[in-house]
C-alpha cells in the first residue's frame, strides 16, 4: 500500500504532484493555524468560575488581514493552476507529433483502434484491438475518445491523465509517458452496473518494443492481441 | 371603521411588523414565488437555446411546422386577457364591482380561450405527426421533411419536438392553472362581491402571476415561433 | 408613527383547542411542521446510514455474505452477497436521502421552521397552510423515492447526479421504473423547497418584531434566509432538469440524447448549476447555527457580525459562479475551466472570515462545553478539513487527477458529515429544550460526540489517501484493479470504523428517544442565551406570544458590562434603551 | 391604499394597444424579410423585451413598486444570464 501519489510515470506527474505538495503546504498552514488555535483557546480559555469574557465585538484590522492573505494565496494558486492547466488541457496544448490512437469506449469495455505502421488514422492499415493500450515512452500520444452509449472516463492514475468520454462528442486529450511498465486504464465515470470492471491494460514501452509490438500486432489484425 | 383602520385589519399581517419591503405578505409572496418561476422557465428555455445553438443541422424554418397565425391570435387573447386583468384590478381599486366582475370575467374566458386554442394546436399538430420524439415515421410532417430536410430541419427534428413540446406544454400547463385559481376566486369571492376598494389581495396577486405567464408567453411566442 | 405599544393584542382567539390530526398530523403550526420534519428527516438520516452500512461491507469484503444480509431478495443480494447492481443502487441512493431527504430537510426543513418565526418574534410563519403543504409534499417525494426499492428492477442507479444519458436510458442503466420514481420525487421535493423557501424569505422581510432590524437578526436567521434564496432559486433549475430527463425516459424526448442532437453535458451544467448552490445550502444554516451556539457557549459577542453577515451572503453570491468545478475532465471547455477554477478559489475566502471569526469569538472567551458547543467546535475543525481539501480539487490540474476519487468522497463527508452533521447535533441538542420541554442527556450527549468524533475521522480520513492512491468512486469491487488490491487492509479498516461510526450514533438515537420521555425537565432558558425564543416556555407555546416581543439589541449582548450576569436579552429593556420607531406597514 | 403613496393608474387601454402594434410587427418580421439572419434575430429579441418590460413595469406595477421590491425582482435575471451565457461558450470556443 502506498501512503503517498502513485507512481509518477508521464509528463504531466511533475506539476500536477508539484502543485499538490503547493497546495498541501498552503492548506497545511492554515489547517495548522485553525486547529492549533483551537485547541490553544479550548485549553486556555476554558470556563472558570467568576471569570467573565472579554467583551468586543471585533477588531477591523484582524479581519482585514485574515480576508486579505487567503485572497491573496488564492489568487495566486489560480495563476500557476492555469499556468499548468493551459499546457494539459488547453486549446492547443496537443503536440503537433504526438502519436494518434483512437478510443472508443462502450459498456463495458474499451476499443483501442491504432494507426498502424503508417502512422495515422483512418487508413487501411488500422487496427483495433480490445483492452490493450500500448504507448511508446518519451513520445506524446493523442487519444481520440469516443463513446457509444453512455459517459464513461478515460483514467490512467500513474499517467496522471483523466478525460471524461462523452457521447455525441470527439474528445481529444494527450500525455507523454516517462517510464515504461505495466499499468492500468481504468473507467472512472459511473457508466452501469459494470463499470467496475470496465478496466484495460496499459503498456508503456521503449520505441523499439513498441515498434516491434506495432509489427506483430498489426499483422495479426483485429482484436489480434484482444483477450 | 375608518379608512385606516380598515386597511390595518384586512391588509396587515396580524401583528406588527418590521417595515420590510413595504408590501403585504401575499403580495411579497407572489413575488418571491414568480422568482422561482423565472428559474424554472430559464432552465426550459435556457436548454432550449442551448440546444439550439450547439444542434447539429438548421432548424425548421418558422411556419413550416407550427401554425403562425392561430398561435398570433393565441398571442392576442393573452395580451387581452392581461389588459382586462389589470382592469380589473383598477375597478376594484376604485371600489367598482360592477367592472371588476366584468374585467375578470374576461380575463377567464381569454384564459380559457388560450388554452382551448393551445390543445387545438396540440392535436393538430400530434395528428400531423409533429411529436415530443420528432416527426412520426410515415406521417405527413415525416414525408415533407424528407423531400425538404433544411426546410424541416429534419437533423433536429428531435430536438424541436422535445423543446417546443416541453416549454408551450408547460406554459399552458401555468396557464390552466390560472385559470382554474381565477374561476376559483370568481364564483368564492368576485361575484359574492367579497372584495373592496380597500381589501382586493387577492385580485392584485393572482393578476401578478397571469401577467407573468403574458410575460413567459411573450418571449415563448418570440423564440418558438418565429425565430 | 406609532410606537412600539403594539396596535394588535395578539388576535388568538380563533385557535381553539383542536383534534390530534389539526394538531399534530396537519397542522400548521411552524413548530409542529418543525418537528414533523425532525421526525422524518432523522428517518431518512437513519435510512441513508444504513445503505452506507452496506456499501462499507461489500467494499471491505468483496463478495463476502453481508451478515443479515441474506433477507434482502435475490435481486439485490443473493445469500447475502452484494450484486453489483444493487451496489450502484445503495451509491445512488445513499447520497440522495443524505443530501435531499436527510441534510436538507433537517437543517432547512426543521430549523427554518422551528427558528425563523420563534427568533424574529412573529406568530407564526407568513403562510402557515403553505408551509403545512411543503412538509407534506417533502414527505410525498422521500416516500417515492424509497418506493424505487420495491419496484421492478430496483432503485435509481446512475449515481446522485444521476448523469445522462446513462440515467435517461433504462435499456443502459438497468432501471426502468427507479430511475423515474428519481425524477419525480426530486420534482416534488423542489415543489416542497420552494414552497417552503417562499415562506421563510416572506416571513423573513416582513414579520420581524419591532426594533428587530436586520443587523439585529441572529445569523442563524440570516443563514437561513440566505439559504431560501439558494432554494428558492436553485431548486426550480433542478425540476426543470429532471423533467427534462423524466421526458427523455417516458415520452421520448431527447434532451440529453447525443444520437439525435441533444446534449450529454447539458444535464451537467443543469445539474450543477443547481447542484453548487445546494451544497451551500447544506452548509450555511448549519455555519449560522454555529454562530448563535459558539457565541452563547464562549459568552462573547459574535467577532464581526457584518463581516459574517456579508460572508454568508458572498458565500451564496460566489456559489452561483463555481458550478463548473464539478465538470473540469467533463469535456466542457477549458477556458471555461480556468474562470470556474478562480471562483472557486475565490469562495475560500468568504470561508476564511467564517472560520476565523469564529476563532476571534472563541478568543479570550469564558468557553462553556455543553454538548452544543462541543460539537459546534467539532463543526469547525472538521468543516475546515473539507474545505481545504475543497482547494485541492479546484485547482483544475490537480482534479484532473483526483476527480471522481475517494479524494472527493473524503471531501464529500468532511463538509457534509463533519460539518452539517455535526452542526446538525450540536442544533438538535441547544433547541431540543424547546421543541420538547425536556433536555437531552448531558453525559451521553458528551459520549456521543467524542466516540463520533474518534470513529468519524478514522473512517473518512483514510479516504483522502486512498483517493490519492487514485481510487474510483462508484467501484462495486476494487479487488478488480491490481493498483488497489494492497489499499485492501486500508478498506477493511475504514469499514470498522464506519460500522462504529454508526453504532455510536445509536447513542444519540437511544439518547433522543430516551429524553423525549424521561429527560429532564427543561428551564425556560437553560442555555442562558439571548434569543428571543428563550422567552418563551419550554416548549414553547402554540401561537409563540401572547404580545409580540419589543427587540431593543443584537442576539450577541454575552458578558455586556451593562449587566452583571454574563447575558442580555435582546428583549430586556435597559434604561438607556430607546423605544424602536414602528413605520406603519403598507395596506394592500 | 394600495402602496405606500397610491399612484395614478396609466392608461393601460394604450399599453395594450402598444402591446398589440409589437405583436403585429413581430409577426411581419417573421416573413421572409431582405433583412439578415442575424438582424432579424436581434430586432425580435429586441421587439420581445420591449413587450415584457410593458407588461413588467405597466401590467406588475413594477414601475410604482419601492426599489427594494424592484430588486427582488429583478435578482433571478443575471442568474439566468449567467447560465445561459456560461453554456453557450462551450459552442463557440
Ligand atoms: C456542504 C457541502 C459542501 C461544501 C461547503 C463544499 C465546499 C467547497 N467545495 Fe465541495 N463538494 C461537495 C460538497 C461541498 N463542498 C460535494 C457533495 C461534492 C461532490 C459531488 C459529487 O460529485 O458527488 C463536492 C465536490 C467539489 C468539487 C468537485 C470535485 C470533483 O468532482 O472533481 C470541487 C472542486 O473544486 C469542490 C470544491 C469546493 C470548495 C473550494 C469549497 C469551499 O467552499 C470551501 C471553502 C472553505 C475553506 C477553504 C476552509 C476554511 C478557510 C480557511 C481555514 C482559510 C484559509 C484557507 C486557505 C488560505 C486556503 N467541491
Ligand atoms: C450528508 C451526507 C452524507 C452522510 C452523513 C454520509 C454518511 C456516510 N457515508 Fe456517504 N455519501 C454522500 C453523503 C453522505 N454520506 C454522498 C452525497 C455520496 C456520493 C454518492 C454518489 O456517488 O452518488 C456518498 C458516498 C459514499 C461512499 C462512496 C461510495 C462509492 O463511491 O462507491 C461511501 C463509501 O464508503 C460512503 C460512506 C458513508 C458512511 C460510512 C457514512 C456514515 O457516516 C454513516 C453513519 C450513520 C449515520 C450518520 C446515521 C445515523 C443516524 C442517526 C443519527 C439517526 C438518529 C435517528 C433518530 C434520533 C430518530 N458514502
Ligand atoms: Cu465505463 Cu465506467
Ligand atoms: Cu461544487
Amino acid at each position: 500500500m502506498h501512503w503517498w501519489l502513485p507512481l509518477k510515470a508521464s509528463t504531466f506527474a511533475g506539476p500536477i504532484d508539484g502543485l499538490f505538495i503547493a497546495i498541501l503546504i498552503i492548506t497545511g498552514i492554515a489547517f495548522v493555524v485553525v486547529e492549533a488555535g483551537l485547541i490553544w483557546f479550548i485549553v486556555r480559555y476554558r470556563r472558570r468560575p467568576g471569570r467573565k469574557a472579554f467583551y468586543t465585538h471585533g477588531n477591523a484590522r484582524a479581519e482585514v488581514i485574515w480576508t486579505a492573505i487567503p485572497a491573496v494565496t488564492m489568487v495566486a494558486l489560480g495563476v500557476i493552476s492555469n499556468h499548468y492547466w493551459v499546457q494539459i488541457k488547453g486549446r492547443n496544448s496537443i503536440p503537433p507529433n504526438a502519436y494518434p490512437i483512437a478510443i472508443h469506449a462502450k459498456q463495458f469495455e474499451w476499443q483501442i483502434t491504432y494507426p498502424g505502421p503508417d502512422g495515422r488514422l483512418g487508413t487501411a492499415d488500422d487496427f483495433t484491438v480490445r483492452n490493450q493500450l500500448h504507448v511508446p515512452v518519451g513520445q506524446p500520444v493523442v487519444v481520440h475518445l469516443s463513446s457509444e452509449d453512455v459517459i464513461h472516463s478515460f483514467y490512467v492514475p500513474q499517467l496522471r491523465v483523466r478525460q471524461d468520454v462523452v457521447p455525441g462528442m470527439d474528445i481529444k486529450a494527450w500525455f507523454q509517458a516517462t517510464v515504461p511498465g505495466d499499468y492500468e486504464l481504468a473507467c472512472s465515470q459511473l457508466c452501469g452496473m459494470g463499470h467496475y470492471k470496465m478496466r484495460a491494460r496499459v503498456t508503456v514501452h521503449t520505441q523499439a518494443d513498441f515498434d516491434a509490438w506495432m509489427k506483430q500486432a498489426a499483422q495479426a489484425g483485429t482484436g489480434g492481441t484482444g483477450s | 371603521m375608518t379608512h385606516a383602520a380598515v386597511a390595518a385589519s384586512a391588509m396587515r399581517p396580524p401583528f406588527p411588523a418590521e417595515r420590510g419591503v413595504d408590501v403585504y405578505n401575499k403580495k411579497l409572496g407572489m413575488w418571491v414565488f414568480l422568482g422561482s418561476e423565472v428559474m424554472f422557465f430559464t432552465a426550459l428555455i435556457g436548454s432550449y437555446v442551448i440546444l439550439r445553438f450547439g444542434a447539429p443541422g438548421p432548424w425548421a424554418l418558422p411556419g413550416k411546422v407550427l401554425n403562425i397565425p392561430v398561435t398570433a391570435f393565441n398571442t392576442f387573447l393573452l395580451i387581452c386577457s392581461s389588459v382586462s386583468m389589470v382592469k380589473a384590478y383598477a375597478a376594484i381599486a376604485n371600489g367598482d364591482q360592477k367592472w371588476l366582475k366584468i374585467w375578470f370575467g374576461l380575463t377567464i374566458l381569454c384564459g380559457a380561450g388560450f388554452v382551448a386554442v393551445q390543445a387545438y394546436e396540440y392535436t393538430h399538430l400530434i395528428h400531423h405527426g409533429f411529436l415530443p420524439s420528432g416527426y412520426r415515421d410515415g406521417s405527413e410532417l415525416a414525408e415533407l421533411a424528407a423531400a425538404n430536410p433544411v426546410m424541416y430541419g429534419q437533423a433536429v427534428a428531435g430536438l424541436y419536438g422535445s423543446t417546443f413540446f416541453t416549454m408551450t406544454g408547460f406554459h399552458g400547463f401555468h396557464v390552466t392553472c390560472g385559470v382554474i385559481s381565477m374561476l376559483y376566486l370568481y364564483v368564492t369571492r368576485v361575484l359574492p362581491g367579497k372584495y373592496t376598494k380597500d381589501d382586493h389581495a387577492g385580485v392584485e396577486v393572482v393578476g401578478l402571476y397571469w401577467h407573468f405567464v403574458d410575460l413567459v408567453w411573450i418571449i415563448l411566442f418570440t423564440i418558438v415561433y418565429l425565430i | 408613527m406609532t410606537t412600539a405599544a403594539a396596535p394588535h393584542a395578539a388576535p388568538h382567539a380563533g385557535h381553539a383547542p383542536m383534534g390530534f390530526w389539526r394538531k399534530y398530523i396537519f397542522s400548521t403550526d411552524h413548530k409542529i411542521i418543525g418537528i414533523q420534519f425532525l421526525f422524518v428527516s432523522l428517518f431518512f438520516l437513519l435510512v441513508g446510514g444504513f445503505l452506507a452500512m452496506q456499501i462499507r461491507w461489500q467494499l471491505g469484503f468483496p463478495g463476502r455474505p453481508m451478515p443479515g444480509g441474506g433477507i434482502l431478495p435475490e435481486t439485490m443480494a443473493p445469500g447475502g452477497v452484494i450484486l453489483p447492481e444493487y451496489y450502484i443502487q445503495l451509491v445512488t441512493m445513499h447520497g440522495t436521502f443524505m443530501v435531499f431527504f436527510a441534510i436538507m430537510p433537517l437543517l432547512v426543513g426543521v430549523f427554518a421552521n422551528f427558528l425563523i418565526p420563534l427568533k424574529l418574534g412573529a406568530h407564526d410563519m407568513a403562510f402557515p397552510r403553505i408551509n403545512m403543504w411543503s412538509f407534506w409534499t417533502a414527505f410525498l417525494a422521500g416516500m417515492i423515492m424509497l418506493a424505487g426499492f420495491f419496484v421492478p428492477d430496483g432503485a435509481a442507479r446512475a449515481g446522485w447526479t444521476s448523469y445522462a444519458p446513462l440515467s435517461a436510458r433504462p435499456d443502459l442503466s438497468g432501471a426502468s421504473y427507479g430511475q423515474m420514481l428519481w425524477c419525480i420525487s426530486l420534482v416534488c421535493l423542489g415543489l416542497s423547497s420552494i414552497l417552503g423557501s417562499l415562506n421563510y424569505i416572506t416571513t423573513v422581510i416582513n414579520n420581524r418584531a419591532p426594533g428587530m432590524t436586520w443587523f439585529r437578526m441572529p445569523l442563524s436567521v440570516w443563514a437561513l434566509f440566505i439559504t431560501a434564496i439558494l432554494g428558492l432559486l436553485a431548486l426550480p433549475v433542478l425540476s426543470g432538469a429532471a423533467i427534462m430527463l423524466l421526458f427523455d425516459q417516458t415520452i421520448g424526448t431527447h434532451f440529453f440524447d447525443p444520437a439525435a442532437g441533444g446534449q450529454a453535458l447539458l444535464w451537467q451544467h443543469l445539474f450543477w448549476f443547481f447542484g453548487h448552490p445546494e451544497v451551500y445550502i447544506l452548509i450555511l444554516p448549519a455555519m449560522g447555527m454555529v454562530s448563535d451556539i459558539i457565541a452563547n457557549g464562549s459568552r462573547k459577542p459574535i467577532f464581526g457580525y457584518h463581516s459574517m453577515v456579508f460572508a454568508i451572503v458572498g458565500i451564496a453570491f460566489l456559489g452561483w459562479m463555481v458550478w463548473g468545478h464539478h465538470m473540469f475532465v467533463s469535456g466542457m471547455n477549458p477556458t471555461l475551466g480556468s474562470t470556474f477554477m478562480v471562483s472557486t478559489l475565490i469562495i475560500a475566502v468568504p470561508s476564511a472570515i467564517k472560520v476565523f471569526n469564529w476563532m476571534g469569538t472563541m478568543w479570550r472567551g469564558n468557553l462553556h462545553f455543553h454538548v452544543p458547543m462541543l460539537n459546534a467546535v467539532g463543526f469547525v475543525a472538521m468543516f475546515v478539513i473539507g474545505g481545504l481539501s475543497g482547494i485541492y480539487m479546484a485547482a483544475t490540474p490537480l482534479d484532473m487527477f483526483i476527480h471522481d476519487t475517494y479524494f472527493i468522497v473524503a471531501h464529500i463527508h468532511y463538509v457534509l458529515f463533519g460539518g452539517s452533521l455535526f452542526a446538525l447535533f450540536g442544533a438538535i441538542t441547544y433547541w431540543y429544550p424547546k421543541m420538547f420541554g425536556r433536555v437531552m442527556s448531558e453525559r451521553w450527549g458528551k459520549i456521543h460526540f467524542w466516540l463520533t468524533l474518534l470513529f468519524y475521522n478514522c473512517t473518512f480520513f483514510p479516504m483522502h489517501i486512498y483517493g490519492m492512491g487514485g481510487a474510483m468512486r462508484r467501484i462495486y469491487d476494487p479487488t478488480q484493479y491490481d493498483f488497489l488490491r494492497p489499499y485492501q487492509p486500508l478498506n477493511q479498516f475504514i469499514t470498522i470504523s464506519a460500522f462504529l461510526l454508526f453504532a455510536t450514533q445509536l447513542i444519540f438515537f437511544v439518547n433522543f428517544w430516551w429524553s423525549l420521555f424521561k429527560g429532564k425537565k427543561a428551564e425556560q432558558n437553560p442555555w442562558h442565551d439571548n434569543g428571543l425564543e428563550w422567552t418563551l416556555p419550554s416548549p414553547a407555546p402554540h401561537g409563540n406570544w401572547e404580545r409580540v416581543p419589543t427587540v431593543y439589541r443584537g442576539p450577541y449582548e454575552f458578558s455586556s458590562p451593562e449587566v452583571a450576569e454574563d447575558y442580555l436579552p435582546q428583549t430586556r429593556k435597559l434604561p438607556t434603551d430607546r423605544e424602536p420607531v414602528l413605520a406603519p406597514v403598507a395596506g394592500a | 391604499m394600495h402602496t405606500a403613496q397610491p399612484h395614478k393608474h396609466p392608461n393601460y387601454l394604450l399599453i395594450w394597444l402598444y402591446l398589440f402594434l409589437l405583436t403585429v410587427a413581430e409577426l411581419g418580421l417573421a416573413f421572409e424579410l431582405p433583412i439578415s439572419r442575424n438582424m432579424k434575430l436581434i430586432l425580435l429579441l429586441f421587439l420581445a423585451v420591449w413587450k415584457a418590460l410593458l407588461v413588467a413595469l405597466f401590467f406588475m406595477h413594477l414601475k410604482f413598486e419601492r426599489w427594494n421590491l424592484r430588486i427582488l425582482a429583478i435578482v433571478p435575471l443575471p442568474l439566468a444570464a449567467i447560465l445561459i451565457l456560461a453554456v453557450i461558450t462551450e459552442h463557440i470556443w
